[in-house]
């Protein structure tokens, strides 16, 4: 390596084995079909030789080809045998054919450098799309949306008035309550009807705070929140909740 | 078309102003079908004839940035004819590209998943742990679960990052693997 | 107007769409009257008279976004025609959750803030241009001023409505950095 007439080899330049076996075989104009295997692999056998200054962490890979082809040259060179190959058919596996699986193995590996090609022309060509910074949209939100109503400390403020209302209640034992049990779409449509007339506060949509009833309440005004229905605005902490029909956009 | 056009008030180019004027808005996160059906009460179907609409108008009018369908949004960017301007003013640092074994295997990737990366190394001959931490570092492909078997490994996938980054409308957007496998059959 | 209209290849309107492309890519950075001078390789004086030309073609068009001069920059912004349909386009919700690469980046504006785009690619090693982006699309960060030093780059850094989103007063509540590194060491 050191007389200087060769020119360096290095086998960094290579992706690995098969890169470098399509470069020999692409150098000689050799259809992957075709390839003699010995010719090959004496190619490939000398240009490993070349470039002994490989790292072997590299070079364990450029190795373990290099014995492949050598096994599949020794079995080219015997006599086609009446019993085929003992070689390599002893696991019963006929139909395997070693040398037909690297020539597969290349021409997969060789569709994928061309891909990768496609690849690096197209992300060429994406660089030259350039977009522009999105503008947040949120000022232009004047309304809160669900999201923001729900993922904010509105909810907070809605549980805290929640506690709020339930420790008022009193723990009193109504027999006079066990009628059929309000459902939260019938109370959606109470207050709607009676958010028609007025805004309301929170607590004011609660005709006798029974636990039960307080939750309907409460669980009501989420689903109309979420159905986009009504607003709930609250000045200060911890005050009372206004809720309101949303105006219709037109 | 259906809302657009009925209105008394706007003529199809006023629509597609406003288009326009969304899409700048919307800028890099670009705008979804569906985004755009809700805005102007159309039909999702119609959306691509109404953008391609748009694209006509930007044509005409010589605008060196329009509308273009990427992993899966449409969006407004520039194209190769304003690029020497923009280097000129070196408003945007060129873009490092990727290695030669980062492009392979985001190739194999693009094709096989989910695949492990044992699967990758047996197609690429090489150990390629670098090429997929660096594509993972960059967004460009992920882990998606684990395979079944010893070690349960890893399963790696593209992103839609991957799809903006190359500038894909979705994965179906990549030719056929069996077209490659014909010209190298031909040797080409 | 000097150079431009002496060139015998290039018309006003084909300089005008390459001026208003640049702007398009310069967003809410805007470019200076010496920026422009210096690409279309007029005088400085000359700028005004050009942008306002541009402004007029704009106009004739329909363009609902128009050249603007705000805080000596040029820019293009959207007039009030156009915001009853932001208004609506924000009512719309926006698809797909945040990617990991918007994750990472707002975890690092949310604990290095106020920081720069290029110190945010620093940390994360990979371009996060895109990831910004989607971060501002959705109000989670915001430009809240320009560092000193050469180019005067935006500094990004959450918003209220982050902070909102995760119950916070401000980000002095966010669970220490050390407690995280400590995380990171036992492998967790």
């Amino acid at each position: 390596m050191k007389d200087g007439q060769n020119v360096q080899i290095s086998l960094q330049s290579f992706e690995g084995p098969l890169d470098l076996l399509l470069h020999l075989i692409e150098s000689d104009k050799m259809n992957i079909h075709e390839v003699p295997i010995a010719r090959i692999t004496d190619q490939y056998t000398a240009y490993l030789k070349q470039s002994i200054e490989f790292e072997l962490d590299i070079a364990s890979d450029f190795l373990v080809m290099a014995a492949t082809l050598i096994a599949l040259k020794a079995r080219s060179l015997l006599p086609k045998s009446h019993e085929k190959d003992v070689f390599f058919e002893a696991s019963g596996e006929t139909e395997s054919n070693p040398e037909q699986d690297l020539k597969e193995r290349l021409i997969e590996y060789r569709a994928f450098k061309m891909l990768a090609q496609t690849l690096e022309q197209k992300q060429l060509e994406r660089a030259q799309c350039i977009g522009r910074l999105p503008t947040p949209l949120e000022p232009y939100r004047d309304l809160p949306t669900v999201s923001d109503f729900l993922a904010g400390l509105e909810l907070h403020h809605l549980q805290d008035a929640l506690v709020h209302a339930l420790s008022r209640t009193k723990p009193i034992l109504d027999v006079n309550i066990i009628r059929d049990r309000e459902t939260i779409p019938e109370r959606m449509g109470t207050i709607l009807k009676t958010l028609r007339h007025e805004k309301r506060t929170f607590i004011s949509l609660i005709k006798n705070y029974h636990r039960k009833e307080i939750v309907t309440v409460f669980l009501a005004i989420l689903e109309l929140i979420r159905l986009n229905k009504i607003t709930c605005k609250q000045e200060v902490r911890f005050g009372d909740i206004w809720v309101e029909l949303k105006k219709t956009h037109s | 078309m259906g809302r657009i056009e009925e209105d008394p008030f706007m003529t199809l180019s006023d629509h597609l102003s406003v288009l326009e004027g969304l899409l700048f808005v919307a800028g890099t996160e670009g705008l979804t079908d569906q985004q755009i059906a809700d805005v102007f009460e159309i039909q999702e179907e119609s959306v691509p004839k109404f953008c391609n609409q748009l694209l006509e108008k930007q044509k005409n009018e010589g605008r060196l940035f329009t509308v273009m369908r990427i992993a899966n949004v449409w969006q407004l960017t520039t194209g190769p004819l304003l690029t020497p301007y923009i280097r000129k003013l070196a408003l945007v640092p060129s873009p490092s590209s990727l290695s030669q074994a980062a492009l392979e295997t985001l190739a194999i990737v693009a094709y096989r998943h989910p695949i492990t990366r044992t699967e990758i190394e047996e197609i690429r001959g090489v150990k390629s742990e670098k090429a997929i931490g660096t594509l993972i570092a960059r967004g460009l492909i992920e882990e998606i679960g684990r395979a079944e078997g010893p070690g349960r490994p890893f399963l790696f996938a593209t992103t839609v990052e991957f799809l903006d980054y190359f500038g894909l409308q979705s994965t179906q957007d990549l030719p056929p693997f069996i077209e490659f496998e014909q010209l190298v059959q031909k040797g080409v």
